[in-house]
């Protein structure tokens, strides 16, 4: 004796095909200029940035770097459709969403290049750092979601993580309990099909990601992350959903890595060459600069002239990085409590005796 | 409650009414915190009192606490979690290891987390398995976290107070051997007490023995039945914050007397004794009469409830290894 | 433009109301003697297992115990429709489950009186021991099930887990790669309603336990907890299908925990007492009784004489639990390591020194 | 690969597949050890070899992994897992310490968790935050874990084997600032190291010189600095296995130099130096004719890495520390 105690689903919004057209009549406010010339003009800036990262990595001139190639609709959408009061809780992989945030590119290259002051940016408000451990993030949102709501600011929190993120327990208790008080937050899965080497079928046997909303019961949805449109309905709904009080959002957003998982990644290792090649065909900035084109909302001229700007603004960035002198050795310990412990200071006090003699060549030159 | 005397579990209450009470930033959470005050009632009728919305139940999730305070804290909610007991403190680690204690420093001093995580340890309440660790070496070896034990009804008020607004994250583990063991004068005057101090109990001329928690009781308790019986005055002092560690009172009491017993409930091997043992040794060799001595728990699992004891130190074993070092030449 | 890219649903079984009435016409397999007389046996004896562990620690004589009151119907099915060679990973409120596994009753009494040894019966074949860290034990219970795949041995793995556990990421990352794995474990949810004094609500949101099933990809489904003929046909056919390859199934049982959390509990603290009125008219063990009573399969004389019997069986217990002198010290250190490491083997040497010297009264008269 | 002069991390592949080829229940699991043979290559080759069966790639969830090891491991399984970096071992403690580190005990033997915990660890590789950290303090204080470090191929290759065919749960610290530091010759002979010894890695009469992982590079080249420029023959030990520590090794060496130096990467406040530093006093302290001195890294967060080498203890570090213990009195 059978009956049926639940029911659920998930739907996948989509406005554009990969050619950048139509699927269907567009809405009225898919048309215009506003907000997609904007959006696509952050895509290519960002895009920018992230060549010139990688080849200053390459050249030694950067560390380790964690490329957005192919997720440049997913931040840049949900960084503009965010208000200055929100408050972004990123993972490694969100640098659109941190410049659009207000982040200076220079302390962007700053934090890759290891030095901790990139996360120190004024311009970040109240937004977290990047979060390096994994699904990590997703708790801390709701922590700062939990303080909005104590002190009834009506603001939401977003936060992305990637597919693989989505198998680590902080992820999963996270939207249980954003469900279970009703936080508002939006978590954003970048479903960019793999984890480092692993591919997204082997995280889960479920055909969505989306549905572990379902498991915590809160609204959870698919959406084509390479169509800025339907990123713009879905993550700008789920946004005000959050700021109205109406509970918290779970958003898996399709999308593809285009790059090496990061530049100390080689994914010829373990990833076939044609299933990269029938990715580009899916690229979310030929995409929506299709969809402008056909609307005569862009050109080849604005195209050029953008590009030349948006160099400009990453070389401009990478010369302050680069003149940026490093910390001194004190800053490895002013920074750690609120006031330096009297242990801590006497060994801050001989690191810098040390360093000097290191600075001076060797034990052997005192 | 101002001026009766309290047990300590009563005084972690005051001080979280307390805190409750002076900063709307206060928030506590935990399982079973609320409507149940705890399964030791640390937080009785605190919900009652300050709301849900201050005093909050948590799904079942210790990953989640830790990992949500972060959060609230890094907004400037001075969250005070409870872990239900020390044994269930791992799944909170990563949260306090790689980003409580490291917020200010990532940033540069933009974001800090101002939180306390409180939890009951160690052993002899005839607990199930898991419910009598004493593992605060793994919390004190984290650059930026604060460990502070406290030992007396009136440490537990002051430090507790000075915990939650210290702007760093604290952990605040409370000796549930001896959360009901006594009763002293607690004024619930808002007082809070250093972080940055050991604290002598009981002066002494002839050896120093450092100790922490509950084990603080058989410390003063062997203390006392030496100077009775054997004439041996012991100093002892509470180490009571264990990162960072105030040294510099440790080592001028053992130069004072030039010996020294450790005491602790935790494992020997790379036990907190160790650290203490081995600066005292390398910054004051030459005072030393006689090798620092640890009576600790050995290198084994706590056992079950029925042979606690026979883990446990004890007051004569306490006696013993002072009088050992008392009587040791070359 | 939207989809829908997944639908997922959840059923809930049930055969017989509270009072054991059948709901519909029963099927044939529900009728007839076997197996029912014999779970409402173990029901019995389970409960006065249960009493008598209680007043045990209301005498001293046992520590914190963990009552199964409520949970009978659940604990017995489970057990009895496993195979000698599916394994278990209880947890801590298993006890009916481990002594229709084999474990005799004085090594339950043993575990609960603080003694290893109780986790220590030859009985137990390749069983794990009790599980007291929330969740644990459904990871260990996937390790068993990737063991029992490996050697392609065609058996299942049944694990337990409380609601207030549902959500601690444990469980939920074993439940995902359960999935993905398609490991043979069969996960069963003890709902009670209540984590201590945390109630059913304020762990999760979502109406059922059982649709986190979906966030995993898994089979999952509801089933009347105190209802032993739905329990049959449910967990009998979930353990089945592990066995032949065809993967995991969550199950949530519905039931209610008729005590305190433990014998350290006071649940009168934080719970309405109507509510546990209510919830005995839902008893298992009557429910039961009720439908053999109707069937004629079962009448007073056979309780009673049952009854004296359980009694027998749990004094006889009771009494080589108590005649079982404890471990020497030396047990403390004899089962940590393969071989004992030297400096261990000092330590038990001069902890049974030591332990001479208290037995004879003190430091003072060595 | 027989007789080849490899690296440690080829050491670490070669003994992998030596164990999977012996034994038919020795199954490796983590994150991209698959087709990618992990992110450092340990595993390089290991999955087209012996299948996805035995080689298998898990979901990103460090619990998980630690979790089905304690599961696997209870059913005779050897499962070597990976953790990818040791800063994100945390989630996984809760098994280690509370399961994997009891099961024996728990059971009296019935079953037990032949297990391995593999980690890369330390810094001094340019890698982003929670890619440098050395927490081997943590592990080591856990009885029932043994803790093992090596610090060349030769004990790279035997102590893994000895890792992978020990009954108890082993933590395997591999310390990648050497991964590819130098190549010698280790023959695949199947042979395990003992794990219950530290490696005397040179003789010495003046004084000891204690440690473990990468930092036995810089203490060699200490140590043959010393000798030709002022004639200090130091003895250099490698620890090797953290707990149980062999203290004896370490107790007859500073027996017979009466000096020494303890110098690992991890925070100076409750390191292992410290246990090791204690029980040296403790043991012989008549035999002391200086402190022991402990080079380390000190007690904050290893910072990002454009400024990490201004964290790490170096080559003239040691040296300094070596010549004022040479020329302590009193
Ligand atoms: C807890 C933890 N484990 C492992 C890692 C190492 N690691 C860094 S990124 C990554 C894969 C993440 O994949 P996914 O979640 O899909 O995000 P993506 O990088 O593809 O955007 C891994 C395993 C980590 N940073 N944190
Ligand atoms: C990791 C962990 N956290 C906390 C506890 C303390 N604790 C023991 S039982 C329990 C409640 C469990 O509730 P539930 O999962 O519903 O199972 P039930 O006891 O009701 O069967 C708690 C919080 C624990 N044992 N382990
Ligand atoms: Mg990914
Ligand atoms: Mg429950």
């Amino acid at each position: 004796m059978h009956e049926v105690s639940y029911q659920g689903e998930i739907r996948l919004t989509r406005y554009l095909d990969d050619a950048g057209n139509p699927l269907a009549d567009m809405p009225a406010w898919a048309c215009g200029e506003t907000p997609w010339v904007g959006y696509y003009q952050q895509m290519v800036l960002a895009r920018q940035f992230d060549t010139r990262a990688i080849s200053l990595q390459r050249t030694g001139q950067l560390g380790t770097y964690a490329s957005l190639l192919g997720a440049e609709a997913i931040d840049v959408v949900c960084a503009s459709l965010m208000q200055a009061e929100d408050v972004l809780v990123p993972y490694y992989r969100n640098h659109a969403m941190q410049m659009i945030r207000g982040t200076p590119m220079a302390q962007l290259l700053l934090y890759w290049g290891g030095d901790e002051r990139g996360s120190a940016a004024p311009e970040m408000h109240r937004d977290l750092p990047n979060a390096v451990p994994i699904a990590t993030q997703c708790l801390h949102a709701c922590g700062v979601a939990t303080a909005l709501k104590l002190r009834n600011e009506h603001q939401a929190v977003l936060t992305m993580i990637g597919d693989g993120g989505t198998s680590k327990g902080d992820f999963l208790e996270a939207i249980n309990v954003a469900g279970a008080w009703q936080l508002p937050v939006v978590f954003i899965i970048n479903n960019n099909q793999w984890a480092i080497s692993v591919p997204r079928s082997k995280q889960c046997i479920a055909p969505t990601l989306a549905q572990k909303a379902l498991g915590a019961g809160i609204r959870g949805e698919q959406v084509d992350g390479n169509d800025a449109v339907a990123l713009h309905d879905v993550v700008g709904q789920a946004l005000e959903r959050a700021r109205a009080g109406k509970g918290p959002t779970l958003i898996e957003a399709l999308s593809y890595r285009l790059s090496d998982h990061t530049t100390a990644d080689d994914a010829t290792r373990y990833r076939p060459a044609d299933e990269l090649k029938a990715a580009w065909t899916r690229d979310p900035v030929a995409r929506l600069r299709n969809w402008l084109h056909r609307q005569a909302l862009w050109d080849e001229v604005r195209e050029q002239s953008w590009l030349a700007e948006a160099r400009q603004l990453v070389e401009a960035a990478i010369t302050v990085y680069q003149a940026t002198p490093p910390q001194g050795v004190d800053e490895l310990y002013n920074h750690l409590y609120a006031e330096c412990p009297a242990e801590l200071a006497e060994q801050r006090e001989q690191a810098q005796t040390r360093q000097q003699r290191r600075q001076q060549g060797g034990a052997d030159h005192e | 409650m101002n001026n009766h005397a309290i047990t300590l579990l009563e005084a972690v209450n005051l001080a979280l009414a307390r805190a409750l009470e002076d900063d709307s930033d206060v928030v506590l959470m935990g399982e079973d915190i609320g409507a149940n005050g705890g399964v030791f009632r640390a937080t009785d009728g605190l919900q009652a009192r300050f709301g849900e919305r201050r005093v909050i139940d948590t799904p079942l999730a210790e990953t989640m606490i830790a990992g949500l305070s972060v959060g609230l804290s890094t907004q400037g909610i001075r969250t005070v979690a409870e872990i239900q007991f020390m044994g269930f403190i791992f799944p909170a680690l990563e949260h306090l290891i790689a980003h409580a204690a490291r917020m200010r420093n990532r940033t540069r001093g933009r974001l800090s987390c101002p939180m306390v995580l409180r939890a009951p340890f160690g052993g002899g309440i005839h607990a199930p398995e898991h419910h009598s660790e004493s593992t605060e070496a793994l919390l004190a070896h984290i650059p930026g976290l604060r460990v502070v034990i406290p030992s007396s009804p009136v440490r537990a008020y002051g430090l507790l107070l000075a915990a939650i607004r210290c702007d760093d994250p604290v952990i605040f583990l409370e000796p549930k051997r001896i959360y009901r063991a006594s009763k002293t004068l607690v004024e619930d005057d808002g007082n809070a007490l250093p972080l940055d101090t050991c604290f002598t109990l009981r002066e002494g001329r002839d050896i120093t023995l450092i100790s922490w928690g509950a084990m603080i009781q058989e410390t003063l308790a062997a203390a006392h039945r030496l100077e009775q019986e054997d004439d041996i005055l012991c100093e002892v002092i509470d180490v009571a914050t264990l990162n960072p560690i105030d040294h510099a009172t440790l080592i001028a009491s053992v130069k004072k007397t030039g010996r020294c017993v450790i005491i602790h409930e935790a494992p020997h091997h790379g036990g907190l004794g160790a650290e203490i043992s081995a600066t005292l040794c390398e910054q004051v060799l030459t005072s030393l009469q006689a090798p620092p001595r640890r009576v600790t728990g050995d290198d084994t699992i706590m056992p079950y409830y029925r042979n606690e004891q026979l883990y446990l130190p004890d007051v004569d074993d306490i006696i013993m290894a002072v009088k050992e070092t008392m009587e040791y030449s070359g």
